[in-house]
């Protein structure tokens, strides 16, 4: 039987192959190592991260290539930029997206702007992990899905995968892209097994996947809310409504393709997206259906989204909160009825 | 001046009642009765406390994600702490914000704060009103060691030093940022000497030691309500339990654990008392009683209040809607 | 004939009246005096901000309420929000948008959301006054639009003037606010003159206008392209072709009910901002038509933006970044053709 | 080690070229040739040139707005840059990136940059580059006094600090940010200062006189080199300009700018090598001759340059594509 992995195992995985293939390669942020590598002391490795995606790294790879960080984001991503533009390819982690806030002119006016202001004379090849999303009872600032803050700005990538599969792929990819890439991973997810793959393979940056194929009606999601797109599916198939599922997997650059031949096939859309619904992904997909995919449109565009709020930490209202395939399968039955 | 008896016996009931509470979270949490990030504040107390003996209500303190200490010492309401913590509507923010959120402005406890650093800035903010209110208050700010590597703390204590803002600035040194020991990070080992950089005083206090950071602590809130500007004061202290509950604690050995506890804030504050004759262990003791009952009855009715209904979603968002409608 | 004033004359009275009125209004930023207030070297006021918004402030109200910051964006706003739920009501100034690269965390984490998290016990009434918008030849650090980055962040409020007259109301509404409030100031209008009324008076958060009615086609637009809007409809107008231009003023609030009444009118919708396409105000319009407005639609909704890319510097490329009045035209002719 | 005359005639005609370079802009701006925010360095040449006259190509610069000095000290070609400010096809940045955006990573400059502070960790990652890779190279940043105000210059400055990174982090205090004294938004008087709170060395230079610069930027660099880590060196400095052209100056006084100019380091460095013996007027005379020239040249070649096609406008945004495209 196939080889079954929690998704932060597939991301160690992804992480021990990169920097295996590329001595260039390096990994810096806060407790990736966790204070590991003190031979003396009999700590060669302590967390390899919160969520334990590092392990092993120091062990193998040594101190000079997987780096504790201080508690400056904005020091190390800006460090790394500047290591990028000069010939490493740094993974650098932001433990949570939230953490943005102190975080953001790295990623703003720098890896995303030096190589067109250069005049294409720089290469940022910066990938930067982060946690996004909420269910942990983490409350307002460590539960947040801020990739539509990334996803604006021209020069950066955002990706974010729903299984480990797509985890390792995508990560491998993120890395060896001479971009810099945000590479998002849903916490809700870290410990769910899913299939992996032996070995080496990469998922190309910007390809949507068709998660569950369908004919009436088309429920486009990502990350997290693939699981619960299926969920609402499978609801759906039982009062004999056939919905496909788009997983988007890339938010930037976006698989404007795909969107429009899962709208063509089906005529009807609903776009799920736990971040609120203020300029962010959900919208960008809506537009773009209203625009290019308007003659497909069989009936409005739904958006199922968290609330204009931010993430509350009571668990009663955490989980009305997040949409959930109730709502989502109450939607396209709306749009279908 | 020597403290009272009575004034004493307040600031170990305060200490104690930090330690209780958080002894109680960590055995609620292994019962799994209890959920969410918890970071402990269990063997820093004579830190929050030492600090808040000198401020009022009207004085502010900006706190950490390890903030359930502050909160008490700060005067919050333990029972509306524990409804927090177990999200019920009856919680001090209404189960909106859980640990790393609490907050009471009525008694000055300007909130944890789940992004380190970010509480520098708020306090100098707090110390501005003082300022240009003339309300004679102070604002204080507690963080890390590690909190000392961000940007904020660099911004805020610059700013405050330049407008001699009433404010006091407190690290909480206990040596770890997570799992990543202090020398991994820091390329000093005395954060205090960091106050050479905005040209104010940097003061080290003995972090287990109530009564030192007590004296250290009051010179410096006096010079802020002095209008004489901030100080730095640094307190070397450790934490008990992990990062958070349920860290392996892999990064450190039980024998240093086992050395910071011969120095337990509490045990050292009794000792000296005691042995000053300002105190007797019976009162002590009976305070223990006292606040283990006050902690106990404060999960009884947490876990008997009711829990937000999910209609309060999106009450608060806004003060005021806005909009046409 | 009614008073013209240039838009930053309109916003130094704005600020004239607010700290007359209310002595919890404080004015903070990077050379808001400029300087000033050094009478023994007889330099009471210099430069009063880099376009003089706040001139005269420090002379009338003084050091105390006036207060040139360090360059500490995140210590300055983050000490605004610290001042603002401890009884004052900073005006504070992020010189140009594009900083908040160092400033977010104060706006995301904590103005946005203690109120929120401490269960609707604090209030920050808090005013960020910020410039936005090319066509400076700034190049790509000085010239974004990234309100869109404030406008997904529920708990903050976005504001943004088309002309002098909103800009003195607007700004008077967000300091009076009880919430934080960004106020977005279009760079390439502030030397633009228009009709101010005198005294004080507000204009009401979340209320687009309609800045020409029509009834062929919408324009929806906000901040400097109303102008580019304006412009493209009297070229329409030439054509025959009748469009309403409404102008937001609000991005958040956001006037939902005015952008359908247009869209219910006219059945016709181009929406124009000069920010990047992606998780932008324009989506945001469109993806609240192909849903709310569905019936409403006579065809494809059009977005006429910034493409995907930095700002550039050189004016050839910069003018052509930047939509235009003639593109705006084409589109919605395209539309009605 | 004294210098050649070969050696100082390179020095000089660098600072020429900067003072040449700035005041050809300053005229054109003033004659509506040239647009655009232009920050110009004359004034603080000795600095630029006595830091960059120990670097070579495979060690990094990151500048700031303020960078054409930084540029033309590093070895960027002045036509490049010129066409650059005239936003032409022919620009070292194609047009795109304009005076606060000039760069040349074959130079080791990574960049003049738009935001205070940023070039601080942008020169620590290319510092980390070279500690992983073994280059040998160094890596400095130059930035303002208001700079050191940024957070990010405290976390860049720790980083290196701990982890040893082989570079210079250099400060031109030149008194101002745009309009606003360096004593209304900085608590103390000497940047160089900062330096303890990264147990890192602090040293100030006569950031008017190029041999002093020279030699205290010597040992930083050397130091960086040995691995033996970061070093903070402040340089006393003045901007001859205001803040950008077009700044009507209402926050300086004249006389204050006087008393700078008398220690003008071009005049300054010419008066001490020809009293010293090593250098002859007539040789300097006939660099500034040279410089004027090319400086000329560049201009007339800038204005002739062909603008960029606007199809370009989406050239270079990223490096691939990626997409199912
Ligand atoms: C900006 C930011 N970065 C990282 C984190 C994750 N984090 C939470 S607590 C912590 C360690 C803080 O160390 P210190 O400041 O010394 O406080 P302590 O936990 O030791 O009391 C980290 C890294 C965070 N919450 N915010
Ligand atoms: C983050 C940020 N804040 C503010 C500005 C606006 N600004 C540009 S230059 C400058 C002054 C910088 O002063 P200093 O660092 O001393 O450098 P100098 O101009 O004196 O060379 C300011 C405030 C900016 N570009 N970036
Ligand atoms: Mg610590
Ligand atoms: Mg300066």
């Amino acid at each position: 039987m196939s080889r079954q992995l929690p998704m932060v195992a597939a991301i160690n995985e992804a992480l021990h192959l990169a920097m295996a293939a590329d001595p260039n390669v390096i990994v810096l942020g806060e407790d990736v190592a966790g204070g590991g590598g003190r031979q003396d002391q009999g700590i060669t490795e302590a967390w390899g991260g919160i969520m334990g995606a590092t392990r092993g790294l120091i062990a193998r790879f040594g101190p000079e290539r997987v780096r504790d960080t201080p508690i400056s984001e904005m020091g190390f991503l800006g460090a790394a930029v500047g290591a990028a533009v000069t010939g490493l390819r740094p993974v650098a982690e932001l433990m949570f997206i939230d953490f943005i806030g102190v975080a953001l002119d790295p990623l703003l006016n720098q890896a995303a702007k030096l190589r067109y202001m250069f005049g294409g004379k720089a290469r940022v090849p910066l990938t930067v992990r982060t946690s996004v999303g909420a269910g942990l009872r983490s409350a307002a600032q460590h539960s947040q899905s801020l990739y539509n803050l990334t996803t604006a700005i021209p020069g950066l990538k955002t990706v974010i995968p729903s299984n480990p599969r797509d985890a390792k792929g995508l990560l491998l990819a993120a890395i060896r892209d001479d971009d810099p890439v945000v590479f998002c991973e849903p916490k809700s997810l870290m410990f769910a097994s899913g299939e992996v793959p032996e070995g080496d393979y990469t998922v190309p940056l910007g390809t949507a996947a068709i998660a569950r194929p369908g004919r009436d009606v088309s429920l486009v999601a990502f990350g997290a809310m693939v699981g619960v797109a299926l969920d609402a599916a499978a609801a759906l198939a039982a009062d004999g409504i056939d919905a496909e599922v788009l997983d988007l997997r890339a938010l930037q650059p976006l698989d404007e393709r795909a969107i429009l031949d899962t709208l063509a096939k089906t005529g009807r859309l609903v776009v799920v997206d736990e971040a609120p619904p203020r300029c962010g992904i959900a919208s960008d997909v809506a537009a773009l259906c209203a625009d290019a995919g308007f003659d497909s449109l069989n009936g409005p565009i739904r958006r199922v989204t968290a609330p204009h709020a931010p993430v509350p930490f009571s668990a009663v209202l955490e989980d009305a909160y997040r949409p959930s395939a109730e709502r989502v399968a109450a939607v396209a039955r709306e749009l279908l009825g | 001046m020597a403290l009272s008896t009575e004034t004493l016996m307040e600031h170990y009931r305060r200490m104690r009642r930090i330690r209780a509470f958080e002894e109680k979270l960590a055995e609620l949490v292994g019962a799994g009765r209890l959920a969410g990030f918890l970071h402990l504040y269990a063997g820093e107390e004579a830190v929050a406390v030492g600090v808040c003996a000198h401020l009022e209500d009207r004085d502010y303190l900006a706190s950490t994600h390890r903030g359930h200490g502050h909160c008490i010492a700060k005067g919050v309401d333990v029972r509306g702490m524990m409804a927090e913590l177990f999200g019920r509507a009856t919680g001090i923010c209404k189960g909106k914000g859980g640990s790393m959120h609490i907050a009471d402005l009525d008694k000055g406890m300007l909130g944890a704060n789940g992004i380190v650093g970010a509480g520098v800035p708020l306090a100098a903010g707090a110390a501005l009103t003082a300022q240009v209110k003339r309300t004679g208050g102070v604002a204080v700010a507690m963080f890390g060691d590690g909190a000392s590597n961000q940007g904020q703390f660099h911004e805020a204590l610059n700013l405050a030093a330049v407008w001699k803002l009433p404010a006091v600035f407190v690290v909480e040194n206990n040596g770890y940022g997570e799992a990543t020991p202090m020398e991994f990070v820091t390329p000093v080992r005395d954060i205090a000497v960091r106050a050479a950089a905005y040209g104010i005083p940097g003061v080290i206090a003995d972090g287990m030691d109530f009564f030192d950071v007590y004296a250290k602590a009051g010179e410096a809130v006096a010079r802020a309500r002095r209008g004489d500007g901030p100080t730095l004061l640094e307190c070397k202290t450790y934490r008990y339990f992990g990062h958070y509950v349920g860290d392996n604690l892999s990064y450190r050995t039980r024998e240093e654990l086992a050395r910071w506890q011969e120095r337990d804030p509490l045990v050292a504050f009794e000792r000296r008392t005691v042995a000053d004759g300002v105190m007797e262990p019976g009162n002590l003791r009976r305070i223990d009683a006292e606040v283990a009952a006050e902690i106990e009855a404060a999960v009884a009715a947490a876990e008997a209040a009711p829990l937000p209904s999910p209609d309060d979603l999106l009450a608060d968002v806004y003060a005021s809607a806005g909009g046409p409608r």
